[in-house]
């Protein structure tokens, strides 16, 4: 029998519920495969994720799976890796490496886009939408946002009344719609960088009596968000199906250190989630 | 001169105030909408929270101490509200989310007051150890049950009483009791004494040890009320709610004039520190103003508000 | 109530009995072996030098340290309490050494602080009755006969005020054990006499009292009993009238030489300023002296020479210095009234006897350790500071030792003009002579001094001439030559304005 | 009895010492890579940056203050930094990095000894806004250049020489020199007086405000000597960088046994402070504990080393 392997992980941050769900994908696929995983926390500190891979390093595992917080910064942790003859893969995020053994890869900007092409459709082409954005320096919200500034451009009569980058939570979510609505009644759309953002901003929707006034975007696909894209709260998330993502990281890594290198970014499919299409999504129903 | 000295006194004493009132003569001016009544209502409940932590912070601070941990009781208050209370009701819910506070606090108070540990490494581990609670018990995913939390809780979160929200009013009665409290009873009188001499309250009989531990009791209760508020407004337990809320709420404290080495300071003003930082943000979001630029804006508006405030200190 | 007419059936009954205590802090040892008793409705003085133990014995006794042997009776029963709240619940009540109030509180609140009275609003509502609080804090200044307005903030005090607060503090309690630990170290003769006479009357109530002080006239006065402490041992115990040189070989071991030093005679004028009412001039090889009643502002003349500015209007003047750096360069020396104000308590006693000079010991490398050890080493012997260890943080001084370090602080470097306030407050007879001596010595030698005392023996003493102030205005002065003593002072400061 | 009370009075001492060696032997028996080499320069390296932070702050403290704004000046330096590397070379931007960390050491020096104002608001104020600056300088983005920073930077951010990586180096050497300046100069013994009082210090001649003003200064410095090591370590200037570092440094300084109210500490004793953070969460990372559980542990651990600390108040 060969001794199980042990895959080190470093993840973004472990509050998001965005990788929560994959940290669980990620556990659940080692264990069928009889691998063993140590996590490091980081919590978007790119100084801590940085000491977290290099403690990985000396603690000798066999592969590194990092979603780096930012592309250059985790260089030396990617070199340190590399020099240990560690390799590291790359997840959600991309890392300017040329120690990255491989990327499982989401493309923010392409998601981005679209997002922005299903707010101009969704509000006829025009009118006054708001964007609150991640947290100010993350790469991904900075990547989603350019993205979706390329796209909504091209609709002249849209104007982005509002930005604010801001924390991954609820109350933030609350809090700046509650503002966005006092300052701009006429918003059509509000832009969230993540689903727990959208779930608040759709509160102070509601609670200001504009439930069918204003739409609301989010991104992750989250059960609750899939809940409220059902009931029409939310209109658009979008399924980066983290879980799979993270299940897709694992057995890359097994089949790399296995020696079967794969040949350019593996691509893990996301999915537009709005009232269209979102039964197929929901959740099983609770057994009471 | 005299008349002229005591009304000059009288106006610097008054200064953060003016402060809040200058912003918003500026925001008005600003901004059309910042008087509308929903706005008004907006900020009133935003600040209901803080408000509400920035209680307890003040008996903390005017003790003598210091809190760092708020931020995450309101966390885990809130998450422990909400799980309870999807098993045993809104009631039970609600009591053992402030239990929870008082709960913390009595350790912080214990560790302070008989352990002699300093208040800002005591309430820095626990600030960590009780978002980690939160994040452990709660998986780090909301706590929200199936169905949502209760609907009479979650009413509360967002109905009115003759247009005020019921959190806003909750905060008044809160800040009405503890004002009673700490500047009409013996024991607020004894917080005061302990903050500004500790020895000499010592060598007056006052029980110092005891006044510290109970102060710390007391920032833990309007803490884990807080965060029972805060659950109510976000219809769910989020275990990382709170964040920051610490810093904020001794910002709010000290630009409401009261001196961070204890012993001096008023209820009543504290809540004018809270309505400034919290006018502050709302109006920058009126204004339009960038993510970046407001961080600017609120960095000098805080250090400014508090030079201000020393005018005091050299006309007194 | 009770408890007091218990104390007076008893007559003459032993009420404190101290056996065997002993004390140690570290490696230095506070008290050995003390054994003494106390009767009911009696005064017991207290002597020693400083650091004999006199503090750490009634600390012990009333619940802030805990004994490291030995045992403590109050009326037969073993007392020891663990705190001072427990001490005073059981009516034993401790005016410290170390003046301490809340500054931002009123005078009132400070004074009433342990037993706040309470009512009840809507007889349901607890509330701190202000009135009654006010009033009990009137009535008790009003026995002391001081004129101090309960609703002003402690730290608006002058020191001399906020000793009498402290006192006030005490008087309040229902108290069958009184215990004052230097309380006349910065009270006029006034004040003093109308303390001694409201602590006759707790004695005659049956209250018992223990009593520290340097200054032996106040014992011929008012102590029944005596008590003296030598190095943490008990060495005499006695009855009034006392016999003063037995009392002072008990204290110190040896008899005591209490010459001042040699002729002097007035060189140039060091610093001359006007004030409302006339000059202040000092010469070289004089000493001034500043007399005045409480708040008479001769403190804050002292420290506008020294270069402190305080803020009122219209005070830039060239007369005065720039500012304290700058006295300090110009070879003014300061020694407040209130050690606390000159001392940094964690330091050791090394740097804070070179801090006002320091860039004098220091070199391209930076501390010239070498050089700052011998000038400390000789200053701590020339003072006797003891324990003679310069590494001690000044926390751990007694207080006596503590006024030392102080003067020591100005004799590191040039010094030619001396601002003393208060010089020899809580100070022990031996190190009074001594500093006495040095005062005088310093003047002989071509030294400047403006001093202000209220031990008005000690300012008349040491003083070529006086000049009495009021409210910040000379109101006269008195000379060596004519009428020169404490009636004629008095005569000017007490005349009605 | 003597010889006994003194033997205790020295471990006493040095119980943050021994907190450190307890958890480093802990962590090796826990795990066999802890004592390894690439783990020990891994914990070095990952110590350094906080090291160099905590070396100003220890000045900050000592003299009675307290600075929130560190971490932001960590950002903000290493963005500057970076910015003037990639068009004017290495030196110019190093020195600019730690002239951005001096002026605002410098500013927040005149806002607290000029403007009085409370050294927490003024440094949270100064936290806000020079974060801001960096995130509104960078647009948010970090700064690499189009092909990365100059070699010769990432070089230092990773080289070694006899093993051990420069930047532990570089953060040796700055303890040594301002270990001296602390404990060997007459500006550090006056450091300490003003600390310790402010009152006693300026009657014995002590420029007290200029002494408040260089003690931020240098903080200012400290930190931007760290904002420029980071960003060699993380080969970019991150607008971001440096949050937290301001509650660890502090926490480190105390855990070394400084009093938070000024006048007391020794800078050695600060190093061991940030020893007993990095080692903490080194080791448990290796020990592969789970986040959540960390957060708990941490907080554990660092109560638990400051009130074994309070053990020497309690014997001295
Ligand atoms: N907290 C302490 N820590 C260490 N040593 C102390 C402490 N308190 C007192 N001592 C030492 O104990 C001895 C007795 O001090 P104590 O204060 O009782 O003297 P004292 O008789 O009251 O002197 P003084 O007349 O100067 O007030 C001194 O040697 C002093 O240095
Ligand atoms: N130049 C002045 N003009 C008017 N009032 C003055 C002046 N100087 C002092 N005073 C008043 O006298 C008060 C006491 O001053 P100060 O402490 O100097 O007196 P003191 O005699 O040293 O007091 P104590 O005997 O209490 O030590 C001051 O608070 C002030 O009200
Ligand atoms: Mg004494
Ligand atoms: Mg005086």
């Amino acid at each position: 029998q060969p001794k199980p392997v042990t895959i080190g992980v470093s993840l973004a941050s472990d509050v998001n519920p965005f990788y929560i769900a994959m940290k669980s994908g990620i556990e659940a696929r080692a264990k069928e495969l009889g691998a063993n995983v140590v996590f490091v926390t980081a919590n978007e500190v790119v100084a801590q994720q940085v000491d977290g891979i290099q403690d990985l390093v000396a603690r000798k595992v066999d592969g590194i799976l990092v979603s780096p917080i930012d592309a250059v910064a985790v260089g030396a942790a990617y070199d340190a890796a590399g020099k240990a003859g560690i390799p590291v893969i790359s997840i959600a995020r991309h890392a300017n490496s040329a120690n990255e053994s491989a990327y499982v890869s989401m493309d923010e900007k392409k998601i981005g886009g679209e997002i922005a092409a299903w707010i101009a459709q969704s509000i006829g082409g025009k009118g006054e939408i708001a964007m609150v954005a991640g947290p100010s320096g993350a790469a991904t919200f900075r990547n989603l946002a350019e993205g979706f500034d390329t796209v909504i451009k091209t609709s002249p009569d849209i104007k982005v009344v509002y930005r604010k980058d801001v924390a991954l939570t609820r109350e933030m979510g609350l809090k700046q719609a509650e503002d966005i609505l006092v300052a701009h009644p006429d918003v059509k759309a509000i832009y969230c960088a993540n689903d727990e953002i959208a779930l608040g901003a759709s509160q102070a929707i509601a609670a200001a009596g504009k439930g069918s006034q204003v739409v609301v975007t989010g991104l992750n696909g989250i059960p609750p968000a899939m809940r409220a894209v059902k009931a029409g709260t939310v209109g658009l998330t979008v399924n980066l199906n983290p879980v799979a993502w993270g299940r897709l990281g694992v057995d890359t890594m097994v089949e790399y250190l296995k020696g079967n290198k794969p040949t350019g970014d593996v691509a893990v499919k996301h999915v537009l989630v709005d009232a269209k299409n979102v039964d197929q999504f929901l959740p099983p129903p609770a057994v009471k | 001169m005299s008349f002229l000295g005591r009304w000059r006194t009288n106006v610097v004493n008054q200064i953060p105030a003016l402060v809040l009132v200058a912003m918003c003569v500026a925001s008005t001016l600003m901004s059309d909408r910042f008087l509308s009544s929903t706005n008004i209502t907006n900020v009133l409940l935003q600040a209901a929270v803080l408000a509400v932590i920035s209680v307890g912070m003040t008996f903390v601070v005017i003790g003598g101490g210091f809190d760092l941990s708020v931020g995450s009781i309101v966390g885990l208050s809130g998450c422990v509200a909400a799980e309870v209370m999807l098993r045993a009701g809104i009631f039970a819910g609600v009591v053992s989310g402030i239990a929870t506070g008082a709960a913390v606090g009595l350790a912080n108070g214990l560790v302070i007051a008989r352990a002699n540990v300093s208040p800002f490494i005591a309430t820095l581990g626990s600030m960590v150890f009780v978002r980690g609670l939160a994040l452990l018990m709660t998986k780090g995913a909301p706590v929200v049950g199936d169905d949502g939390l209760p609907a009479g809780f979650i009413w509360f979160g967002t109905a009115r009483l003759f247009g005020i929200p019921w959190p806003v009013l909750a905060a008044i009665f809160i800040f009405a009791i503890f004002a009673w409290v700490l500047h009409k009873t013996a024991f607020g009188t004894r917080v005061f004494a302990t903050g500004g001499s500790r020895e000499a309250a010592f060598l007056s009989g006052v029980p110092v040890r005891r006044v510290t531990l109970l102060v710390y009791v007391i920032c833990g209760i309007t803490a884990g009320i807080a965060g029972v508020m805060l659950a109510a407004r976000l219809q769910s337990g989020q275990p990382t709610a709170g964040e920051f809320y610490e810093l904020t709420a001794i910002a709010a404290v000290v630009l409401g004039g009261a001196a961070l080495h204890g012993g001096e300071g008023y209820l009543y003003k504290t809540m004018i520190g809270v309505l400034i930082m919290t006018v502050l943000t709302n109006s920058l979001n009126l204004m339009g103003v960038d993510s970046y630029w407001q961080r600017i804006a609120i960095g000098v508006v805080i250090v400014a508000a508090a030079a201000a405030d020393q005018l005091r200190a050299k006309v007194n | 109530m009770d408890s007091r007419r218990d104390a007076l059936d008893g007559g003459a009954m032993t009420h404190i009995r101290i056996a065997n205590v002993s004390k140690f802090f570290g490696a230095t040892c506070a008290l050995s072996d003390v054994s003494l008793e106390v009767k009911s409705g009696s005064i017991l003085a207290l002597l020693g030098e400083n650091g004999a133990g006199k503090s750490t014995l009634i600390k012990i006794l009333s619940g802030i340290y805990p004994p490291d042997a030995g045992r403590i009776e109050l009326d037969g029963q073993p007392a020891h309490f663990k705190s001072l709240p427990e001490a005073i619940a059981a009516g034993v009540v401790l005016v410290p050494q170390e003046l301490r109030v809340a500054g931002a509180l009123s005078v009132a609140e400070n004074m009433l602080l342990g037993y706040l009275p309470s009512r009840r609003v809507a007889g349901l509502l607890p509330c701190v009755d202000a009135r009654a609080m006010k009033e009990s804090a009137r009535a008790i200044l009003g026995d002391l006969d001081v004129n101090i307005d309960v609703d002003a903030r402690a730290r608006d005090l002058t020191f001399a005020e906020r000793q009498l607060v402290v006192i006030g503090r005490a008087l309040g309690h229902k108290t069958r054990i009184l215990i004052l630990d230097e309380p006349t170290a910065s009270l006029e003769r006034r004040e003093t006499e109308r303390l001694f006479t409201v602590l006759r009357r707790l004695r005659n109530q049956g209250v018992t009292i223990i009593y520290i002080s340097h200054r032996l006239e106040e014992v011929d006065i008012l102590a029944d009993e005596c008590a003296v402490l030598r190095d943490g041992r008990l060495a005499a115990m006695s009855s009034a009238p006392f016999e003063r040189n037995d009392l002072i070989h008990a204290m110190t071991g040896r008899e005591l030489d209490l010459q001042a030093g040699g002729a002097r005679s007035a060189g140039d004028v060091r610093v001359s300023v006007s004030l409302p009412g006339g000059a202040l001039t000092c010469r070289q090889g004089e000493v001034i002296g500043l007399g005045g009643l409480l708040g008479s502002g001769a403190t804050e003349l002292l420290r506008r020479l020294f270069g402190v500015r305080s803020g009122r209007p219209g005070e830039r003047n060239s007369e005065y210095p720039r500012d304290v750096p700058a006295a300090i360069e110009n070879g003014v020396g300061f020694v407040p009234g209130e050690r606390a104000l000159s001392l940094v308590m964690a330091l050791s006693v090394r740097d804070n006897i070179v801090l006002p000079h320091i860039s004098a010991f220091c070199t391209a490398s930076g501390r010239d350790e070498q050089k700052i050890t011998a000038a400390v080493v000789r200053l701590m012997t020339l003072l006797d500071i003891r324990p003679h260890n310069p590494d001690m943080p000044v926390r751990g001084l007694s207080g006596g030792n503590q006024q030392k370090v102080v003067f020591a602080k100005w004799l590191a470097g040039r010094l030619d003009l001396l601002l003393l306030d208060e010089p020899t407050n809580g100070v022990d007879i031996a190190a009074k002579a001594h500093i006495h001596r040095y005062i005088a010595d310093f003047a002989s030698s071509g030294g400047a001094v403006i001093l202000s005392s209220s031990d008005m023996p000690e300012l008349l003493g040491l003083s070529d001439c006086v000049v009495a102030l009021r409210q910040g205005r000379v109101v006269g002065r008195v000379s060596r030559d004519n009428t020169y003593g404490e009636a004629s002072l008095r005569a000017l400061l007490e005349t009605a304005v």
